[in-house]
Protein backbone atom coordinates (compact mmCIF):
# COMPACT_ATOMS: atom_id res chain seq x y z
CA UNK A 1 0.00 0.00 0.00
CA UNK A 2 1.01 3.09 -0.46
CA UNK A 3 1.32 6.75 1.34
CA UNK A 4 -1.55 9.14 -0.05
CA UNK A 5 -1.07 12.70 0.90
CA UNK A 6 -3.26 15.81 0.85
CA UNK A 7 -3.19 19.20 1.94
CA UNK A 8 -5.79 22.13 2.47
CA UNK A 9 -5.66 25.23 4.21
CA UNK A 10 -7.80 26.14 7.72
CA UNK A 11 -7.44 30.21 8.79
CA UNK A 12 -3.31 29.74 9.34
CA UNK A 13 -2.94 26.39 9.44
CA UNK A 14 -2.08 23.73 6.81
CA UNK A 15 -3.93 20.25 7.63
CA UNK A 16 -2.04 17.64 5.58
CA UNK A 17 -4.09 14.49 5.36
CA UNK A 18 -1.51 11.44 5.26
CA UNK A 19 -3.15 8.20 4.07
CA UNK A 20 -1.48 4.55 3.65
CA UNK A 21 2.02 3.42 4.85
CA UNK A 22 4.65 5.53 5.95
CA UNK A 23 8.00 3.87 6.22
CA UNK A 24 11.57 3.60 4.99
CA UNK A 25 10.42 3.57 1.38
CA UNK A 26 7.68 6.33 1.43
CA UNK A 27 9.25 8.44 3.78
CA UNK A 28 11.27 10.48 1.64
CA UNK A 29 7.53 11.40 -0.22
CA UNK A 30 6.17 13.39 2.85
CA UNK A 31 9.65 14.74 4.03
CA UNK A 32 9.16 16.59 0.69
CA UNK A 33 5.73 17.90 1.30
CA UNK A 34 6.66 18.72 4.70
CA UNK A 35 10.08 20.88 2.79
CA UNK A 36 7.63 22.38 0.29
CA UNK A 37 5.03 23.44 2.82
CA UNK A 38 7.65 25.32 5.14
CA UNK A 39 9.22 26.46 2.14
CA UNK A 40 6.13 28.22 1.03
CA UNK A 41 5.83 29.82 4.50
CA UNK A 42 3.43 27.35 5.66
CA UNK A 43 4.52 27.22 9.40
CA UNK A 44 1.57 25.98 11.62
CA UNK A 45 0.98 22.44 9.99
CA UNK A 46 -1.41 19.94 11.37
CA UNK A 47 -0.13 16.27 10.41
CA UNK A 48 -3.92 14.04 10.16
CA UNK A 49 -2.67 10.48 10.58
CA UNK A 50 -6.23 9.00 11.01
CA UNK A 51 -5.74 6.64 7.55
CA UNK A 52 -2.23 5.75 8.25
CA UNK A 53 -2.11 2.37 8.65
CA UNK A 54 1.58 1.85 9.26
CA UNK A 55 4.39 4.21 10.87
CA UNK A 56 8.07 2.87 11.28
CA UNK A 57 10.76 4.93 12.56
CA UNK A 58 11.89 6.67 9.66
CA UNK A 59 7.85 8.25 9.40
CA UNK A 60 8.96 9.50 13.06
CA UNK A 61 12.00 10.88 11.90
CA UNK A 62 10.43 12.71 9.14
CA UNK A 63 7.84 14.16 11.41
CA UNK A 64 10.40 15.35 14.06
CA UNK A 65 12.43 17.05 10.79
CA UNK A 66 9.09 18.53 10.58
CA UNK A 67 8.77 19.81 13.94
CA UNK A 68 12.03 21.03 14.43
CA UNK A 69 12.15 22.92 10.87
CA UNK A 70 8.26 24.93 11.49
CA UNK A 71 10.14 25.81 15.18
CA UNK A 72 12.55 27.49 13.19
CA UNK A 73 9.82 30.29 12.17
CA UNK A 74 7.97 30.00 15.31
CA UNK A 75 5.79 27.65 13.68
CA UNK A 76 4.03 24.21 15.28
CA UNK A 77 3.30 20.65 14.07
CA UNK A 78 0.22 19.54 15.79
CA UNK A 79 -0.53 15.28 14.96
CA UNK A 80 -4.09 14.00 14.37
CA UNK A 81 -4.55 10.60 15.95
CA UNK A 82 -6.87 8.33 17.64
CA UNK A 83 -5.52 5.03 16.40
CA UNK A 84 -3.69 2.77 19.29
CA UNK A 85 -1.28 0.78 17.76
CA UNK A 86 0.21 4.12 16.06
CA UNK A 87 -0.08 5.79 19.39
CA UNK A 88 2.32 3.11 21.16
CA UNK A 89 5.11 3.87 18.74
CA UNK A 90 4.68 7.39 19.81
CA UNK A 91 4.57 6.18 23.34
CA UNK A 92 7.47 3.71 23.33
CA UNK A 93 10.21 6.70 21.68
CA UNK A 94 8.67 9.13 23.93
CA UNK A 95 7.42 11.47 20.76
CA UNK A 96 4.61 11.86 23.22
CA UNK A 97 6.12 14.41 25.15
CA UNK A 98 7.70 16.13 21.49
CA UNK A 99 4.22 16.18 19.55
CA UNK A 100 1.00 17.82 20.73
CA UNK A 101 -1.44 14.83 19.55
CA UNK A 102 -5.05 15.91 19.43
CA UNK A 103 -8.23 13.66 19.24
CA UNK A 104 -9.46 15.42 15.85
CA UNK A 105 -8.56 17.85 13.12
CA UNK A 106 -10.98 20.27 14.74
CA UNK A 107 -9.44 20.29 18.02
CA UNK A 108 -5.82 20.87 16.36
CA UNK A 109 -6.95 23.70 14.94
CA UNK A 110 -8.45 25.25 17.30
CA UNK A 111 -5.55 24.55 20.11
CA UNK A 112 -3.14 28.00 20.37
CA UNK A 113 0.65 27.64 20.69
CA UNK B 1 16.05 -24.54 12.72
CA UNK B 2 15.80 -21.51 10.88
CA UNK B 3 12.57 -22.89 8.43
CA UNK B 4 12.43 -19.66 6.21
CA UNK B 5 15.12 -17.55 5.38
CA UNK B 6 15.32 -14.50 3.37
CA UNK B 7 17.68 -12.78 1.57
CA UNK B 8 17.39 -9.50 -0.14
CA UNK B 9 19.33 -6.52 -1.88
CA UNK B 10 19.77 -3.48 0.21
CA UNK B 11 17.32 -1.42 -0.65
CA UNK B 12 14.05 0.10 1.08
CA UNK B 13 11.55 -1.60 -1.67
CA UNK B 14 12.31 -5.25 0.33
CA UNK B 15 11.65 -4.09 3.63
CA UNK B 16 8.05 -4.05 2.76
CA UNK B 17 8.47 -7.83 1.30
CA UNK B 18 10.36 -8.73 4.65
CA UNK B 19 7.69 -7.02 6.48
CA UNK B 20 4.83 -9.54 4.85
CA UNK B 21 6.57 -12.51 5.49
CA UNK B 22 7.15 -12.01 8.96
CA UNK B 23 3.49 -11.30 9.51
CA UNK B 24 2.52 -14.17 7.49
CA UNK B 25 5.08 -16.95 8.49
CA UNK B 26 4.16 -15.64 12.08
CA UNK B 27 1.10 -16.46 11.61
CA UNK B 28 1.74 -19.84 10.13
CA UNK B 29 4.04 -20.54 12.87
CA UNK B 30 1.03 -20.14 15.73
CA UNK B 31 1.64 -16.36 16.90
CA UNK B 32 -0.86 -14.67 18.23
CA UNK B 33 -3.23 -12.16 16.26
CA UNK B 34 -2.33 -9.81 19.32
CA UNK B 35 1.19 -10.12 18.81
CA UNK B 36 1.40 -10.03 14.36
CA UNK B 37 1.43 -6.30 14.34
CA UNK B 38 4.22 -6.33 16.42
CA UNK B 39 6.59 -8.58 15.15
CA UNK B 40 5.64 -7.16 11.70
CA UNK B 41 6.63 -4.07 13.10
CA UNK B 42 9.51 -5.08 14.93
CA UNK B 43 10.87 -6.85 11.75
CA UNK B 44 10.28 -3.80 9.23
CA UNK B 45 11.96 -1.98 11.74
CA UNK B 46 15.56 -4.21 11.70
CA UNK B 47 15.09 -4.32 8.16
CA UNK B 48 14.94 -0.73 7.51
CA UNK B 49 17.83 -0.25 9.96
CA UNK B 50 20.00 -3.07 8.23
CA UNK B 51 19.25 -1.41 4.67
CA UNK B 52 19.90 2.23 5.88
CA UNK B 53 23.27 1.16 7.51
CA UNK B 54 24.05 -0.37 4.47
CA UNK B 55 23.30 1.96 2.00
CA UNK B 56 25.09 4.82 4.62
CA UNK B 57 28.40 2.89 3.88
CA UNK B 58 27.72 1.84 0.50
CA UNK B 59 27.51 -2.10 1.48
CA UNK B 60 26.06 -4.07 -1.27
CA UNK B 61 25.67 -7.06 0.07
CA UNK B 62 22.35 -8.91 1.30
CA UNK B 63 20.59 -8.58 3.88
CA UNK B 64 19.88 -11.93 5.54
CA UNK B 65 16.91 -12.40 7.34
CA UNK B 66 15.44 -15.73 9.08
CA UNK B 67 12.50 -16.85 10.76
CA UNK B 68 12.46 -19.90 12.91
CA UNK B 69 9.51 -21.72 15.48
CA UNK B 70 11.29 -23.49 17.97
CA UNK B 71 9.44 -24.72 21.54
CA UNK B 72 6.84 -22.81 21.75
CA UNK B 73 9.39 -19.29 20.66
CA UNK B 74 8.56 -17.73 17.44
CA UNK B 75 12.58 -16.46 16.80
CA UNK B 76 13.73 -13.42 13.86
CA UNK B 77 17.31 -12.27 13.46
CA UNK B 78 17.95 -9.57 10.89
CA UNK B 79 21.79 -9.59 9.76
CA UNK B 80 23.21 -6.78 8.43
CA UNK B 81 26.89 -6.01 6.23
CA UNK B 82 27.24 -2.74 7.60
CA UNK B 83 28.68 -0.67 10.33
CA UNK B 84 26.66 -0.65 13.45
CA UNK B 85 25.75 2.93 14.49
CA UNK B 86 26.72 4.52 17.43
CA UNK B 87 24.79 3.45 20.86
CA UNK B 88 22.50 7.03 21.19
CA UNK B 89 19.06 7.56 23.38
CA UNK B 90 16.12 8.78 22.25
CA UNK B 91 16.78 12.48 22.81
CA UNK B 92 19.83 12.82 21.13
CA UNK B 93 18.46 11.23 18.43
CA UNK B 94 15.62 13.81 18.73
CA UNK B 95 17.90 16.43 18.24
CA UNK B 96 19.76 14.79 15.74
CA UNK B 97 17.38 14.86 13.30
CA UNK B 98 17.09 18.53 13.15
CA UNK B 99 19.70 18.52 10.54
CA UNK B 100 18.56 15.90 8.63
CA UNK B 101 17.53 16.55 5.35
CA UNK B 102 18.59 13.29 3.33
CA UNK B 103 19.73 10.88 5.49
CA UNK B 104 17.44 9.14 8.30
CA UNK B 105 18.01 8.62 11.50
CA UNK B 106 18.82 4.93 11.82
CA UNK B 107 19.11 4.93 15.61
CA UNK B 108 15.82 5.50 15.70
CA UNK B 109 14.80 2.08 14.37
CA UNK B 110 16.55 0.45 17.30
CA UNK B 111 14.71 2.23 19.98
CA UNK B 112 11.39 1.61 18.31
CA UNK B 113 12.07 -2.20 18.50
CA UNK B 114 13.93 -2.10 22.14
CA UNK B 115 10.57 -0.37 23.20
CA UNK B 116 8.47 -3.18 21.39
CA UNK B 117 10.30 -6.30 21.62
CA UNK B 118 10.92 -7.90 25.63
CA UNK B 119 13.21 -10.67 24.25
CA UNK B 120 15.86 -8.97 22.28
CA UNK B 121 19.38 -9.30 21.69
CA UNK B 122 21.40 -7.05 19.45
CA UNK B 123 25.17 -8.38 18.48
CA UNK B 124 27.55 -6.31 16.34
CA UNK B 125 31.24 -7.36 15.32
CA UNK B 126 33.75 -6.28 12.75
CA UNK B 127 31.58 -7.91 9.86
CA UNK B 128 27.94 -6.08 10.91
CA UNK B 129 24.60 -6.70 13.45
CA UNK B 130 22.65 -9.58 14.22
CA UNK B 131 19.33 -8.28 15.57
CA UNK B 132 17.41 -11.27 17.04
CA UNK B 133 14.32 -10.90 18.16
CA UNK B 134 11.78 -13.77 19.78
CA UNK B 135 7.78 -14.11 20.89
CA UNK B 136 6.50 -16.36 22.79
CA UNK B 137 4.10 -19.24 20.83
CA UNK B 138 1.03 -19.79 22.52
CA UNK B 139 -0.19 -22.94 20.36
CA UNK B 140 2.10 -25.41 19.02
CA UNK B 141 3.38 -24.95 15.00
CA UNK B 142 1.50 -26.16 12.36
CA UNK B 143 4.73 -26.22 10.12
CA UNK B 144 7.92 -27.40 11.59
CA UNK C 1 21.65 -10.56 -9.79
CA UNK C 2 19.50 -12.39 -7.52
CA UNK C 3 17.60 -9.12 -5.55
CA UNK C 4 15.47 -11.67 -3.39
CA UNK C 5 16.53 -15.18 -2.04
CA UNK C 6 14.07 -17.49 0.24
CA UNK C 7 15.53 -20.58 1.41
CA UNK C 8 13.02 -22.42 3.51
CA UNK C 9 12.19 -26.18 4.89
CA UNK C 10 10.88 -28.45 2.73
CA UNK C 11 7.35 -28.64 4.13
CA UNK C 12 4.03 -28.05 2.27
CA UNK C 13 3.24 -24.84 4.46
CA UNK C 14 6.02 -22.68 2.83
CA UNK C 15 4.61 -23.46 -0.57
CA UNK C 16 1.96 -20.13 0.61
CA UNK C 17 4.98 -18.14 1.66
CA UNK C 18 6.95 -18.66 -1.52
CA UNK C 19 3.69 -17.84 -3.94
CA UNK C 20 3.40 -15.26 -2.00
CA UNK C 21 6.34 -13.54 -2.14
CA UNK C 22 6.24 -14.29 -5.92
CA UNK C 23 3.24 -11.29 -6.35
CA UNK C 24 4.64 -9.14 -4.32
CA UNK C 25 8.13 -9.35 -5.30
CA UNK C 26 6.73 -9.50 -8.99
CA UNK C 27 4.47 -6.58 -8.37
CA UNK C 28 7.44 -4.63 -7.33
CA UNK C 29 9.36 -5.88 -9.67
CA UNK C 30 7.06 -4.31 -12.23
CA UNK C 31 5.35 -7.59 -13.42
CA UNK C 32 2.11 -6.92 -15.78
CA UNK C 33 -0.86 -7.63 -13.35
CA UNK C 34 -2.01 -10.10 -15.69
CA UNK C 35 0.91 -12.02 -15.50
CA UNK C 36 0.93 -12.22 -11.69
CA UNK C 37 -1.69 -15.03 -11.43
CA UNK C 38 0.11 -17.05 -13.77
CA UNK C 39 3.28 -16.50 -11.82
CA UNK C 40 2.56 -17.06 -8.61
CA UNK C 41 0.91 -20.18 -9.84
CA UNK C 42 4.03 -21.26 -11.64
CA UNK C 43 6.07 -20.32 -8.83
CA UNK C 44 3.81 -22.67 -6.36
CA UNK C 45 4.04 -25.87 -8.67
CA UNK C 46 8.06 -25.27 -8.59
CA UNK C 47 7.55 -24.94 -4.93
CA UNK C 48 5.13 -27.90 -4.05
CA UNK C 49 7.04 -30.10 -7.02
CA UNK C 50 10.57 -29.20 -4.90
CA UNK C 51 9.13 -29.98 -1.68
CA UNK C 52 7.25 -33.52 -2.95
CA UNK C 53 10.85 -34.76 -4.30
CA UNK C 54 12.66 -34.14 -1.60
CA UNK C 55 10.22 -35.32 1.10
CA UNK C 56 10.06 -38.17 -1.54
CA UNK C 57 13.59 -39.40 -0.86
CA UNK C 58 13.58 -37.70 2.76
CA UNK C 59 16.16 -34.97 2.15
CA UNK C 60 15.76 -32.44 4.70
CA UNK C 61 18.23 -29.72 3.12
CA UNK C 62 16.50 -26.20 2.42
CA UNK C 63 14.20 -25.32 -0.98
CA UNK C 64 16.38 -22.13 -2.31
CA UNK C 65 13.81 -20.03 -4.61
CA UNK C 66 15.79 -16.46 -5.89
CA UNK C 67 13.83 -13.77 -7.83
CA UNK C 68 15.57 -11.12 -9.84
CA UNK C 69 14.65 -8.57 -12.32
CA UNK C 70 16.95 -7.58 -14.89
CA UNK C 71 17.34 -6.26 -18.13
CA UNK C 72 13.05 -6.01 -18.54
CA UNK C 73 13.31 -9.67 -17.52
CA UNK C 74 11.58 -11.12 -13.88
CA UNK C 75 13.52 -14.14 -13.47
CA UNK C 76 12.78 -16.94 -10.81
CA UNK C 77 14.38 -19.90 -10.07
CA UNK C 78 13.65 -22.62 -7.36
CA UNK C 79 15.90 -25.16 -6.58
CA UNK C 80 16.34 -28.44 -4.82
CA UNK C 81 18.08 -31.13 -3.95
CA UNK C 82 16.07 -34.13 -4.47
CA UNK C 83 16.73 -36.87 -7.34
CA UNK C 84 14.75 -35.53 -10.53
CA UNK C 85 11.87 -37.51 -11.42
CA UNK C 86 11.72 -39.73 -14.36
CA UNK C 87 10.01 -37.44 -17.46
CA UNK C 88 6.77 -38.66 -18.01
CA UNK C 89 4.03 -37.51 -19.97
CA UNK C 90 0.70 -35.87 -19.13
CA UNK C 91 -0.99 -39.35 -19.96
CA UNK C 92 1.20 -41.34 -17.87
CA UNK C 93 1.01 -39.48 -15.36
CA UNK C 94 -3.14 -39.53 -15.79
CA UNK C 95 -3.02 -42.79 -15.23
CA UNK C 96 -0.38 -43.52 -12.52
CA UNK C 97 -3.08 -41.38 -10.53
CA UNK C 98 -5.07 -44.38 -10.46
CA UNK C 99 -2.97 -45.53 -7.62
CA UNK C 100 -2.41 -42.92 -5.39
CA UNK C 101 -2.95 -42.61 -1.86
CA UNK C 102 -0.85 -41.70 0.01
CA UNK C 103 1.66 -40.13 -2.39
CA UNK C 104 1.12 -37.13 -4.90
CA UNK C 105 1.78 -37.38 -8.65
CA UNK C 106 5.09 -34.78 -8.53
CA UNK C 107 5.11 -34.89 -12.45
CA UNK C 108 2.27 -33.07 -12.98
CA UNK C 109 3.69 -29.73 -11.68
CA UNK C 110 6.66 -29.77 -14.52
CA UNK C 111 3.87 -30.36 -16.84
CA UNK C 112 1.84 -26.88 -15.40
CA UNK C 113 4.48 -25.18 -15.24
CA UNK C 114 5.86 -26.45 -18.89
CA UNK C 115 2.01 -25.28 -20.30
CA UNK C 116 2.06 -21.97 -18.08
CA UNK C 117 5.23 -21.15 -18.95
CA UNK C 118 7.05 -20.09 -22.21
CA UNK C 119 10.56 -19.49 -21.27
CA UNK C 120 11.65 -22.34 -19.20
CA UNK C 121 14.80 -24.06 -18.32
CA UNK C 122 14.94 -27.29 -16.11
CA UNK C 123 18.16 -28.54 -15.50
CA UNK C 124 19.31 -31.58 -13.53
CA UNK C 125 22.45 -32.74 -12.32
CA UNK C 126 23.30 -35.48 -9.46
CA UNK C 127 22.72 -32.69 -6.70
CA UNK C 128 18.97 -31.68 -8.01
CA UNK C 129 17.26 -29.96 -10.13
CA UNK C 130 16.57 -26.15 -10.84
CA UNK C 131 13.71 -25.02 -12.73
CA UNK C 132 14.54 -21.34 -13.82
CA UNK C 133 11.42 -19.44 -15.40
CA UNK C 134 11.54 -15.91 -16.80
CA UNK C 135 8.56 -13.72 -17.90
CA UNK C 136 9.03 -10.14 -20.01
CA UNK C 137 8.85 -6.80 -17.72
CA UNK C 138 6.84 -4.21 -19.52
CA UNK C 139 7.78 -1.11 -17.72
CA UNK C 140 11.00 -0.45 -15.58
CA UNK C 141 11.60 -1.71 -12.38
CA UNK C 142 11.22 0.82 -9.18
CA UNK C 143 13.47 -1.81 -7.11
CA UNK C 144 16.59 -2.34 -8.28
CA UNK D 1 -6.56 -19.16 2.63
CA UNK D 2 -7.97 -22.22 3.61
CA UNK D 3 -9.84 -25.07 1.88
CA UNK D 4 -13.46 -25.46 3.23
CA UNK D 5 -15.64 -28.87 1.99
CA UNK D 6 -19.44 -28.83 2.06
CA UNK D 7 -21.19 -32.25 0.51
CA UNK D 8 -24.92 -32.00 -0.23
CA UNK D 9 -27.12 -35.04 -2.21
CA UNK D 10 -29.05 -34.24 -4.85
CA UNK D 11 -31.15 -37.75 -5.65
CA UNK D 12 -27.72 -40.27 -6.47
CA UNK D 13 -25.68 -36.95 -6.70
CA UNK D 14 -23.25 -35.91 -4.30
CA UNK D 15 -22.59 -32.44 -4.28
CA UNK D 16 -19.04 -31.60 -2.31
CA UNK D 17 -18.63 -27.62 -2.63
CA UNK D 18 -15.06 -26.78 -2.64
CA UNK D 19 -14.15 -23.07 -1.17
CA UNK D 20 -10.62 -21.65 -1.26
CA UNK D 21 -7.11 -22.89 -2.09
CA UNK D 22 -6.13 -26.58 -3.25
CA UNK D 23 -2.70 -26.47 -3.27
CA UNK D 24 -0.43 -28.88 -1.58
CA UNK D 25 -1.18 -27.77 1.62
CA UNK D 26 -4.65 -28.57 1.45
CA UNK D 27 -4.82 -31.41 -1.08
CA UNK D 28 -4.50 -34.19 1.42
CA UNK D 29 -7.84 -32.74 3.14
CA UNK D 30 -10.07 -33.22 -0.07
CA UNK D 31 -8.54 -36.39 -1.07
CA UNK D 32 -9.77 -38.31 2.78
CA UNK D 33 -12.89 -36.45 1.93
CA UNK D 34 -13.41 -37.90 -1.79
CA UNK D 35 -12.27 -41.48 -0.26
CA UNK D 36 -14.83 -41.30 2.73
CA UNK D 37 -17.48 -40.56 0.42
CA UNK D 38 -16.67 -43.22 -2.09
CA UNK D 39 -16.24 -45.68 0.67
CA UNK D 40 -19.36 -45.15 2.02
CA UNK D 41 -21.21 -45.57 -1.50
CA UNK D 42 -21.11 -42.68 -3.03
CA UNK D 43 -20.53 -43.00 -7.07
CA UNK D 44 -21.62 -40.29 -8.97
CA UNK D 45 -20.09 -37.14 -7.53
CA UNK D 46 -20.09 -33.32 -8.53
CA UNK D 47 -17.40 -31.02 -7.65
CA UNK D 48 -18.21 -27.87 -7.26
CA UNK D 49 -15.23 -25.51 -7.79
CA UNK D 50 -16.57 -21.96 -8.27
CA UNK D 51 -15.36 -20.84 -5.28
CA UNK D 52 -12.29 -22.03 -5.36
CA UNK D 53 -9.34 -19.56 -5.64
CA UNK D 54 -6.44 -21.29 -6.65
CA UNK D 55 -5.70 -24.73 -7.71
CA UNK D 56 -2.59 -25.96 -8.43
CA UNK D 57 -1.28 -29.66 -10.17
CA UNK D 58 -1.57 -31.38 -6.16
CA UNK D 59 -5.29 -30.55 -6.90
CA UNK D 60 -5.49 -31.90 -10.00
CA UNK D 61 -3.78 -35.25 -8.69
CA UNK D 62 -6.55 -35.58 -6.03
CA UNK D 63 -9.21 -34.92 -8.52
CA UNK D 64 -7.80 -37.35 -11.15
CA UNK D 65 -7.66 -39.73 -8.09
CA UNK D 66 -11.00 -39.12 -6.94
CA UNK D 67 -12.22 -40.02 -10.40
CA UNK D 68 -10.13 -43.46 -11.08
CA UNK D 69 -12.02 -44.23 -7.70
CA UNK D 70 -15.65 -43.93 -8.65
CA UNK D 71 -15.01 -45.37 -12.25
CA UNK D 72 -13.87 -48.83 -10.41
CA UNK D 73 -17.56 -48.75 -8.95
CA UNK D 74 -18.97 -47.89 -12.27
CA UNK D 75 -19.80 -43.45 -11.42
CA UNK D 76 -19.12 -40.48 -12.22
CA UNK D 77 -17.02 -37.55 -11.04
CA UNK D 78 -18.15 -34.27 -12.81
CA UNK D 79 -16.61 -30.62 -12.01
CA UNK D 80 -18.16 -27.33 -12.27
CA UNK D 81 -16.26 -24.53 -12.84
CA UNK D 82 -16.78 -21.23 -14.88
CA UNK D 83 -13.54 -19.64 -13.67
CA UNK D 84 -11.02 -19.22 -16.75
CA UNK D 85 -8.02 -19.06 -14.53
CA UNK D 86 -8.93 -22.46 -12.76
CA UNK D 87 -10.01 -24.41 -16.40
CA UNK D 88 -7.11 -22.97 -17.68
CA UNK D 89 -5.15 -25.19 -15.66
CA UNK D 90 -7.16 -28.81 -17.05
CA UNK D 91 -6.86 -27.19 -19.95
CA UNK D 92 -2.95 -26.65 -20.34
CA UNK D 93 -2.64 -30.08 -18.50
CA UNK D 94 -5.43 -32.21 -21.08
CA UNK D 95 -8.12 -32.57 -18.17
CA UNK D 96 -10.36 -31.14 -20.10
CA UNK D 97 -10.66 -34.54 -22.19
CA UNK D 98 -10.68 -36.28 -18.42
CA UNK D 99 -13.30 -34.59 -16.72
CA UNK D 100 -16.77 -33.70 -17.40
CA UNK D 101 -16.74 -30.01 -17.53
CA UNK D 102 -20.05 -28.21 -16.43
CA UNK D 103 -21.23 -24.40 -15.98
CA UNK D 104 -23.72 -25.05 -13.14
CA UNK D 105 -24.50 -27.82 -10.77
CA UNK D 106 -28.14 -28.18 -12.38
CA UNK D 107 -26.18 -29.05 -15.38
CA UNK D 108 -24.19 -31.17 -13.76
CA UNK D 109 -26.98 -33.21 -11.94
CA UNK D 110 -28.96 -33.30 -14.56
CA UNK D 111 -26.49 -34.99 -17.38
CA UNK D 112 -26.28 -38.54 -17.74
CA UNK D 113 -23.73 -40.94 -18.31
N1 LIG E 1 6.47 -5.89 -0.98
C1 LIG E 1 5.19 -5.67 -1.27
N2 LIG E 1 4.84 -5.45 -2.52
C2 LIG E 1 3.58 -5.23 -2.85
N3 LIG E 1 2.58 -5.21 -1.97
C3 LIG E 1 2.87 -5.43 -0.71
C4 LIG E 1 4.17 -5.66 -0.28
N4 LIG E 1 4.15 -5.82 1.05
C5 LIG E 1 2.90 -5.71 1.41
N5 LIG E 1 2.12 -5.49 0.37
C6 LIG E 1 0.68 -5.37 0.37
O1 LIG E 1 0.29 -4.51 1.40
C7 LIG E 1 -0.81 -5.08 2.11
C8 LIG E 1 -0.58 -4.90 3.58
O2 LIG E 1 0.49 -5.69 3.91
P1 LIG E 1 0.72 -6.08 5.39
O3 LIG E 1 1.02 -7.54 5.48
O4 LIG E 1 -0.39 -5.57 6.22
O5 LIG E 1 2.08 -5.36 5.74
P2 LIG E 1 2.31 -3.81 5.85
O6 LIG E 1 0.97 -3.18 6.07
O7 LIG E 1 3.21 -3.72 7.01
O8 LIG E 1 2.99 -3.47 4.56
C9 LIG E 1 -0.91 -6.54 1.74
O9 LIG E 1 -2.20 -6.85 1.34
C10 LIG E 1 0.08 -6.75 0.62
O10 LIG E 1 -0.56 -7.22 -0.53
N1 LIG F 1 2.05 -18.47 4.00
C1 LIG F 1 0.92 -17.84 4.27
N2 LIG F 1 0.48 -17.80 5.54
C2 LIG F 1 -0.63 -17.17 5.85
N3 LIG F 1 -1.41 -16.54 4.96
C3 LIG F 1 -1.02 -16.56 3.71
C4 LIG F 1 0.13 -17.20 3.28
N4 LIG F 1 0.23 -17.07 1.96
C5 LIG F 1 -0.80 -16.35 1.58
N5 LIG F 1 -1.56 -16.04 2.62
C6 LIG F 1 -2.76 -15.22 2.61
O1 LIG F 1 -3.61 -15.66 1.59
C7 LIG F 1 -4.09 -14.55 0.84
C8 LIG F 1 -4.00 -14.86 -0.62
O2 LIG F 1 -2.67 -14.89 -0.96
P1 LIG F 1 -2.23 -14.72 -2.46
O3 LIG F 1 -1.11 -13.77 -2.53
O4 LIG F 1 -3.43 -14.46 -3.29
O5 LIG F 1 -1.61 -16.13 -2.78
P2 LIG F 1 -2.39 -17.48 -2.92
O6 LIG F 1 -3.82 -17.16 -3.13
O7 LIG F 1 -1.74 -18.11 -4.07
O8 LIG F 1 -2.07 -18.18 -1.63
C9 LIG F 1 -3.25 -13.35 1.21
O9 LIG F 1 -4.08 -12.30 1.58
C10 LIG F 1 -2.35 -13.79 2.34
O10 LIG F 1 -2.56 -13.00 3.48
Amino acid sequence: MDLSLETRTEGDRTIVVVGGEIDVYTAPKLREQLIDLVSSGAYHLVVDMENVDFLDSTGLGVLVGGLKRVRAHEGSLRLVCTQERILKIFRITGLTKVFPIHASVDEAVAATE
Amino acid sequence: MPTVELRFSAVPAHVRTARLIASTVGRRSGLDESLVDEVRLAVGEACARAVGVQQAHGVTEEVVVTFADDEGTFAVTVADHGQAEAEADLADLIDAAAGLDGTLPIGFGLAVIAGLVDDLEVTSNGDGTVVRMCWPLLVPSSSS
